[in-house]
């Protein structure tokens, strides 16, 4: 290919991306991964959110009574050694009901009328794995010393449950929403090529090669995508900023990912897929026109 | 007798060479189109290399599917064509860019490209051939100036009188050289004097090789020039004078009416 | 002398009816294109009721604005267009429709509607006007038979030869037997037979009280009926004979090149 | 306006309407209206989730010991009385041990070696309006014979600014999204009006009036809008019944909406929104290219 060429498809895609028909698609483009990127962000936060909560689950290991600080180590070793145990902390008996004082809030009375503290020592072990918390604990609750553990059963099941439900959820909308975008960018770029349908057939007859015609409509695809792309990408980082200034002034527990990175990530994929998505579309649906 | 035997095989030599000199060659050519409609019938002819050939008929009588056959814009239903040595029938689709830049075109509906220039329509013909881009400009704006269109060069084809769009698919079709030119009622827009100018650039373009097919009602040209004169009626051919006329008898029935 | 004033009178009486009497008016109308092309330059001229007029002149002349202009395709950029008694310059967009169905025009470039067959495209120009839906089809099918294409009423565009384009582009325009007739080279890709049954139709429509206005390029044609001939070029009227040829003078220049 | 007119208006508009570039505007459609209601179900839910959480907010009144029965009626009515009070239950002294043996779970034990159940009698309160429960509650705690009053402070603040802004954030999503489904289909149609601006041309060289042209177009464009959003719809109802089951299956305690009225009036909201955007996409954008 001469170099000539090469430049005249450039210039030849860029002056036809700058068209009135190619505006419009730059426009459904844009907002089409605008909604792709604003579900992305959601769905980011609340694996953000899902992951702390993850974090936060925890099993109390309680010791019998009486143990010398040896035997109490012993048992750490032998609960740190525990396959997928992540972290182990000894909660001592005052320590517990200092917490337990705090959990009860206005019946804390009840403790006062308990002359002694009635709790024991204690083991809070965090996990690598939610998922795989009761059988840590069953393992656990399996070491001499251990009088019995505890990892708020239900609530754990609970709460595991609705994270799976709203990661499959999750997984689910964003793959028919890509899915979706493409549909509807390819429709898009469909509708442009059809408008020009009668302009690739005459360029046919006049001795262009397939490709002679499809590189044009290539670099154009590329650049409405690219454009698009960086338009939503933009609105979306402003927009983002501006939601987590707004939740953490109205509500700042809950915890909204701050940090510049995954955002960012997010933009350059969205850039990345825009150009994908121009490039397939601009190659792809003006080869149904090119049979004359 | 030997000599019968040489003179035979003489005869068949000739015969054969002939068969190599003709450029064009249509082997009982029939074009059904799919709403039952005839373009050609069983049409068997040939043209030469340099020839320059009128093709006459009524409205509807196939001469713009015998072009577009030449240039397999339609495929035939019958038969074979072949076009400087190449099966146009039984061709691969990546050859056909290539026949189309060897057989140009003057189309009856001009087809340019409306978002383009008239010089941009013309250099796009060289441009498919990835000719060198300095010689573009050079020959696009020699093509547009026989053409008498230089002054619009820069002009859209919305933006264009229907004779100046008919002179712009004439550049267009004559800027790369073509081995065939295929002129579609050529002058069917443009007054005598312009028409007479088109027939003078045409013969120019033959003389220097090319070979030319021309469809055409115009009477005066094809009777002016004297040339083979292929006349079609209902897909067939029905007349092939080497030296013809417009018709067959000089009264050409011009009734006044009213 | 009262005798003296009373031919002044009786003049300008005279003066005022043929006024009344012109279809069409055009003054001092220029239409200059936003490129800076000249459509027409300073045109003052009229046409009365049941003319027939050609209209010629090279390429690029300005026939075609002078007709887009009566259908106000285009606005001129000076003077005033009187269209049976409408100014058609400050009509108000809503009347516009209304115009164009008085004033039928056959377009150079056919413009027929692609995706409607022939029968079709020739009836949407009756729908328009809400046309009572039980002639629609009779006079469709009349319209066609007069252009000699009612076995073509089913084909769409594309499947139509050139001629036959123009030939549903003209049953179009005559269906609604308009005031006006527009015919912008209405034999461009037609055969002389052809186009002589096209001129009787004309002829015919004309004496049924149509005026018709004709741009032509057909010699034969205008010099065959000797009717009134305005000749344009540079868009200016350089003629306008009431019984004219194609050329003032006979001698057509006719040099056989090559 | 004839008859013949209307019904040349109908056959054109239908026509048209099953022409290629008009299936693939019908495809965007429905995708888009699909997103849409996919959108609009999830926020459903959330908000069901938000009013059964706020239904279950509830004020405890703890009162004094020893009250008579009178004295115990006549502090009910009281509450009762309250501005913003919806219902009122009573727990003795009993039921409230029990209640808080559940919630202690494992540390239950500690209660044993409390000898006196150490709770008062209560009244659980519960408020019309979540919003207003800390106002609810500081006036009940001023009745006479009322201990204090109890409405997990901290956690009841927290679910409602999270409701809030669940709810804020729901509504600028689905505005979003709104707007970006409204642009996507306008550009779409605008495409194929523009697709076919030479047929709009040729139709006002040919004498008709601005309506005439446009009705086939907006017949169209209802046509595509309806068929659009009833593809969008069908889709909506089976996904959503099987997401349904799946989420019944799995995690068994989140409440879904599982009543059929909501969805279905989703559904022909869908279905309208369909029909008014083609036929104002129709009507609207085909206007732009009349100027001829
Ligand atoms: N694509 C098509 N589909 C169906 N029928 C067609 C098609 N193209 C042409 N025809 C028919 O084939 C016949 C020959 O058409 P063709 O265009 O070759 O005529 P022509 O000689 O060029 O006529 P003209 O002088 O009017 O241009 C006509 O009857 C026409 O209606
Ligand atoms: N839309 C337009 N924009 C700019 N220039 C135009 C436009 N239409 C016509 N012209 C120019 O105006 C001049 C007159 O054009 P017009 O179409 O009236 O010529 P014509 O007499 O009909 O020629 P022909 O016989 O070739 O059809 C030409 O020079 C043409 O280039
Ligand atoms: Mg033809
Ligand atoms: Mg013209």
């Amino acid at each position: 290919m001469r170099l000539a060429t090469v430049w005249y498809f450039l210039a030849e895609g860029w002056r036809s991306a700058r068209r009135n028909v190619s505006l419009i698609s730059l426009g459904t483009i844009a907002a089409s991964l605008f909604v792709l990127g604003a579900l992305a962000l959601i769905l980011m936060n609340l694996n953000h959110v899902s992951q702390l909560l993850q974090a936060r689950i925890e099993i109390r290991a309680f010791l019998e009574d009486g143990l010398l600080p040896e035997g109490v180590a012993a048992i750490r070793a032998q609960i740190q050694a525990t396959d997928g145990v992540a972290q182990v902390t000894f909660v001592s008996k005052d320590e517990g009901l200092r917490r337990l004082r705090g959990q009860l809030g206005e019946h804390a009375g009840i403790l006062d009328v308990v002359g002694e503290n009635p709790l024991p020592d204690a083991f809070d072990v965090r996990v690598e794995d939610a998922d795989r918390t009761a059988q840590v604990a069953a393992r656990i609750s399996r070491i001499p010393g251990v009088l019995g553990v505890n990892y708020g059963q239900g609530f754990t099941e609970k709460l595991l449950a609705t994270m799976r439900l709203v990661g499959v959820a999750g997984a689910v909308v964003a793959a028919l929403f890509v899915a979706a975008v493409v549909f509807i960018v390819g429709n898009t770029i469909r509708l442009t090529v059809i408008s020009r349908a009668r302009e690739i057939e005459v360029m046919k007859l006049v001795g262009a090669t397939d490709w002679f015609i499809r590189w044009p409509f290539l670099v154009e695809g590329m650049v409405l995508g690219l454009v698009g792309a960086a338009i939503s990408g933009l609105l979306l980082f402003a927009g983002y900023n501006l939601a987590v200034r707004y939740i953490t002034g109205l509500a700042p527990f809950i915890p909204v990912i701050t940090a510049p990175e995954p955002v960012a990530a997010l933009c350059v994929a969205l850039l990345l897929m825009g150009v994908l998505m121009g490039a397939v579309a601009g190659g792809v649906f003006v080869k149904r026109y090119l049979r004359v | 007798m030997p000599r019968a035997i040489e003179v035979y095989q003489v005869n068949s030599i000739f015969q054969e060479l002939r068969e190599v000199m003709m450029l064009i060659r249509l082997y009982s050519v029939s074009k059904v189109y799919p709403n039952g409609a005839v373009g050609l019938l069983n049409v068997d002819t040939y043209i030469r290399q340099g020839e320059f050939v009128f093709l006459v008929g009524p409205s509807g009588a196939g001469k713009t599917t015998f072009m577009n056959l030449l240039t397999r814009q339609v495929l035939p239903t019958q038969g074979q064509v072949i076009v400087d040595g190449r099966n146009v029938v039984r061709m691969r689709p990546s050859e056909v860019p290539y026949l189309r830049r060897a057989v140009r075109m003057i189309f009856q509906d001009y087809k340019l490209l409306p978002n383009k220039t008239a010089y941009e329509n013309v250099a796009f013909a060289l441009r498919v051939t990835e000719a060198n881009p300095r010689q573009v400009r050079t020959r696009v704006m020699e093509s547009l100036e026989l053409v008498g269109l230089a002054c619009k060069a820069r002009a859209y084809p919305g933006e264009l009188s229907g004779g100046e769009q008919q002179r712009v698919s004439i550049a267009r079709a004559i800027v790369g050289d073509p081995t065939i030119l295929l002129a579609d009622e050529p002058t069917g827009n443009l007054d005598l004097d312009t028409s007479w100018g088109i027939m003078e650039l045409l013969l120019r373009i033959n003389k220097r090789g090319t070979t030319v097919i021309m469809a055409t009602h115009n009477r005066s040209i094809v009777n002016g020039m004297m040339r083979r004169v292929i006349e079609l009626d209902g897909g067939k051919i029905v007349r092939d004078d080497e030296r013809g006329a417009y018709r067959r008898e000089a009264g050409h029935g011009m009734v006044l009416p009213g």
